[in-house]
């Protein structure tokens, strides 16, 4: 059972925990609204919340501890026009995982990207059937 | 540095090609530029990636770190054998299927706009094959799912395009996000999305645990990540590949796509989601990775899925109306049979009939060429016969148009020959591979499901024939259509699936030896192998 | 080979129950009955002929191999086409999330194993 | 004494537990108005979370495209399409 047991579970482990879970928990409320909500419209704006938690969750993934009560730790921005390497090794010690960054911009742009295309599908399945609910718009089958 | 080498230089030159056609669309008027166009394009992509599976078979693993940047940081691609293969059919069948819609969109205005989304689909189905990082096939799914959805809804005055173009889209999406939160688990874990260096980590994580220094206190249990990312991939990959449950979507997508679409999307498409899942569960998370358990489980229920899709699709198949609904269950049918000889590789299987394990695989991806190459051109023979039947996708409609035709029959039969699996073609060695590999294996059951999937599509496959070439009926043949263009097309494919039959020998030598590459430990050794050179080659090049 | 006659019963006995359950079968097929035959159900369409002969509400009973097909059919073709390919996206939802469950399933009865050993 | 990293850790816990109640209510709610403000409230605590997860240019981003085009784009779709889900 030595994986059950989080490191310095402390009340600010906890806490972090505790909003992962929310997240989790995010993830799974809007599956549920993609999956079983009539509305188009309303599986779009689920379709949102899930890319969300995910980028969420890939930023808690790359978020450092704070390596003390009183120093937090940085965003991984390095403040300084011509860094020696003091500065660097300094620096590698409390910023944060600057990769999840990168890949949330790009997440976040393409997710842009899809929804906007759904909104546009959608409302031309407006313009065509007249209705926004999926049990009317069946016209292919079998 | 490493300068412009072809595998590096093939993708970026499309997406070139690609996005500046909407500019020249404001530009230029005449529509027969654009044909040439996009066909120049097509087939530059065509040598390119014919060139690259040629130095792959000749010189071994390719690697292309993009930008010089050494692979864990910056974006790497990795061919081995079996995305190079993969690679270059792609490339070939997407240049006839660029060419065949030189006629079919011959009288349509807006085709600046349909060959920036084809080329897209190239963009992102070459890059799904080629790229050796997980992040960047998440973003090449993406750019691929965008250009699939934007091409099904392609006639967006038509209620069915756009409809199925939504349902395709919205769970579309789904996956693809899920495929991103299985990701997320992964990094945490790994701290690396490369695909060799986590083939890598797996196999030796249990003796050098080398934890995510920035979340190694929620993250850090390997079994846990290593259980929610292959669920939430192997989900969003079925999806791509629409194996049973998560098929609804491709018989709705694909008939109503344009026809050169449909042939893309069925062909080629669906083998991109095949391909992730075999990366996923033989590269990566390979035979000799840590969590053998967990890979047994999920390829045993592979196989049942495999064979549950190749039912459904089959007995779908037996009562459609609409001759490119019937081709789309087809497609549902083939993927079955494809993922019941990739679904071969347990660890019990590898670790006491080594054979069977080869055949398998092998199997399957030679079945996966085969059925890109007969349901490409029984979907274009589709486009040909609604042409001719006046645009009526009904078999009613079609009735016996093709005696009139017989070079689109002769082609039509050739097709259905070779996803039948009648002898001297490829489709029936690929079978017997697959068939084979499972009484080799001690489960003949399974070889009976196959043989009873091939016996129900045979009432599909004889109806289509029945229906558009020995049927009497008094079809409207409108007399105007001139389609020698596409049957020079359909007939060269044609004549490409009879040659996967008569060379089968050295065919399934070149398979074995591309199940060699990718799914032995000592393919996997190679994979990553041939990455670390290239990162020591980098190191030293940057110390100097 | 020589069987002992308690084996040759069972088997014979087994043959002969069988014969009769498939007779049973053929004649339940064939024997047309109309009224059981809702209107709005669509036949399944096999094998090229005309949709028009399809509208006709009794099995064609002139061959015994379609009357078996069309009987056998009719119930699998109903659950296929009108429960399962319904064409409504979150009957299809349903499907998928059941298949997204059974694989969190097998990852999470894997990381159960895994904790239980101790790893 | 409080330490300010209790602080934060605790408003990461308000943020996820706020976006929580939001997304809870945004996915269940029947006028679609309401559930796009609902949505709106969840992007602006994903907001807080990111700021407070050390990734500002994230938020930097998000800010303009969930809390502001995003709920545009959808009212804009309500307005040309349907207000009301119907039960289901």
């Amino acid at each position: 059972m030595r994986f059950l047991k989080v490191r310095n579970m402390d009340i600010n482990g906890f806490l972090f925990v505790f909003m992962l879970s929310t997240i989790m928990l995010n993830l799974v409320i809007s599956l549920y609204g993609v999956f079983a909500r009539p509305s188009l419209i309303k599986k779009i704006i689920a379709l949102t919340i899930l890319s969300d938690s995910g980028n969420v969750l890939a930023i808690a993934v790359g978020f450092r501890d704070w390596p003390s009560g009183w120093s937090p730790s940085t965003p991984p921005v390095l403040n300084v026009t011509s860094p020696k390497a003091s500065d660097v090794v300094s620096f590698a010690r409390v910023a944060v995982d600057p990769l999840p960054q990168a890949l949330v911009l790009t997440a976040v742009v393409i997710g842009l990207a899809v929804m906007l295309f759904l909104v546009f599908l959608t409302l031309q399945i407006y313009r065509l059937y007249g209705t926004t609910d999926v049990r009317k718009v069946a016209k292919l089958k079998g | 540095m490493i300068g412009l080498n072809s595998v590096g230089v093939l993708v970026p030159s499309l997406v070139g090609f690609a996005f500046i056609l909407p500019l020249l669309g404001k530009l230029i008027k005449n529509v027969k530029f654009f044909h040439i166009y996009a066909a120049l394009a097509s087939l530059w992509a065509a040598i390119l990636a014919t060139y690259n599976a040629y130095l792959v078979f000749t010189a071994g693993t390719q690697v292309y770190p993009f930008g010089g940047w050494p692979p864990p940081l910056g974006i790497a691609y990795e061919l081995d054998k079996l995305n190079a293969l993969l690679g270059m059919v792609t490339a070939l069948v997407m240049l006839a299927i660029t060419i065949y819609s030189a006629w079919y969109l011959k009288d349509y205005e807006g085709v600046a706009y349909y060959y920036t989304l084809l080329l897209g689909l190239e963009v992102g189905l070459i890059g799904c094959l080629y790229t050796g990082d997980a992040f960047n096939l998440f973003v090449m799914l993406e750019v691929l799912s965008i250009s699939a959805y934007a091409l099904v809804g392609f006639y967006r005055s038509k209620p069915e395009a756009v409809e199925a173009a939504i349902k395709y889209g919205m769970f579309g999406a789904v996956a693809t996000t899920l495929y991103f939160v299985g990701l997320v688990f992964i990094y945490a874990t790994f701290g690396t999305l490369n695909m060799a260096d986590l083939a890598f980590k797996l196999t030796f994580y249990v003796y050098y645990p080398v934890p995510n220094p920035f979340s190694g206190t929620f993250f850090g249990n390997p079994y846990v990540a290593s259980a929610v990312a292959l669920a939430l991939a192997l989900w969003a990959f079925t999806y791509k590949s629409a194996a049973f449950p998560n098929h609804f979507w491709l018989p709705d997508a694909h008939p109503e796509a344009p026809t050169p679409v449909s042939a893309a999307l069925s062909g080629l498409v669906v083998n991109v989601g095949v391909y992730a899942i075999v990366r996923f569960l033989y590269t990566i998370f390979g035979p000799s990775a840590f969590v053998v358990q967990l890979r047994d489980a999920v390829l045993i229920a592979l196989l049942v899925l495999g064979i549950a899709s190749g039912l459904i699709g089959a007995l779908m198949m037996v009562v459609q109306e609409d001759i490119k609904r019937l081709l789309a269950y087809s497609t549902i049918s083939h993927i079955g049979l494809v993922l019941v000889g990739v679904a071969i590789g347990t660890s019990s299987t590898l670790n006491q009939n080594s054979l069977a394990y080869v055949l398998g695989l092998a199997g399957g991806i030679y079945h996966m060429v085969n059925h890109t190459l007969g349901k490409a051109l029984l979907f274009l023979v589709s486009g040909i016969l609604i042409a001719l039947a006046g645009g009526s996708r009904k078999l009613d409609d079609i009735g016996g148009v093709g005696r009139r035709y017989p070079l689109v029959s002769l082609a039509l039969f050739l097709g259905v020959f070779q996803l039948l699996g009648v002898p001297p073609f490829g489709g029936f060695f690929s079978k017997l591979l697959i068939y084979s590999a499972y009484m080799e294996a001690g489960m003949p059951y399974v070889s009976l499901m196959v043989i009873l999937i091939s016996a129900i599509s045979l009432l599909g496959y004889v109806k289509l024939i029945y229906a558009s070439v020995f049927k009497v009926g008094s079809p409207k043949v409108e007399q105007t259509t001139k389609v020698s263009l596409p049957t020079a097309i359909v007939l060269a494919l044609g004549i490409a699936c009879l040659v996967t039959g008569l060379a089968t020998t050295y065919i399934t030598s070149m398979m074995f030896d591309v199940v060699g590459s990718f799914a032995t430990p000592q393919g996997v050794y190679d994979y990553w192998q041939s990455f670390f050179n290239t990162l020591l080659n980098l190191a030293s090049g940057v110390m100097r | 080979m020589f069987l002992d006659p308690l084996t040759a019963t069972l088997i014979l006995s087994g043959v002969l129950a069988f014969t009769a359950l498939i007779t049973w079968f053929i004649y339940s097929v064939v024997k047309s009955n109309p009224t059981n035959v809702s209107e709005e159900f669509k036949e399944p369409y096999l094998a090229g002929e005309p949709t028009s002969t399809l509208s006709r509400i009794d099995a064609p009973s002139n061959t015994l191999f379609w009357g078996f097909i069309y009987g056998l059919s009719r119930k699998l073709y109903h659950y296929l086409r009108e429960r399962m390919h319904s064409g409504i996206l979150n009957e299809w939802g349903e499907y998928m999330s059941v298949y997204l469950g059974l694989l969190s399933l097998i990852g999470l009865l894997f990381t159960a194993l895994i904790l239980l050993r101790g790893g | 004494m409080i330490e300010p990293k209790l602080i934060s850790y605790l408003f990461m816990a308000v943020a996820g537990a706020l976006s929580l109640i939001a997304t809870y209510l945004a996915v269940i709610e029947k006028d679609l108005v309401k559930a796009v403000i609902y949505s709106a409230i969840q992007s602006t605590a994903y907001t807080i979370l990111f700021y407070l997860l050390m990734a500002p240019d994230i938020a930097l981003v998000y800010i303009p495209v969930a809390v502001g085009l995003y709920p545009a784009v959808v009212f804009f779709l309500i307005k040309k399409t349907e207000r009301f889900e119907e039960s289901g």
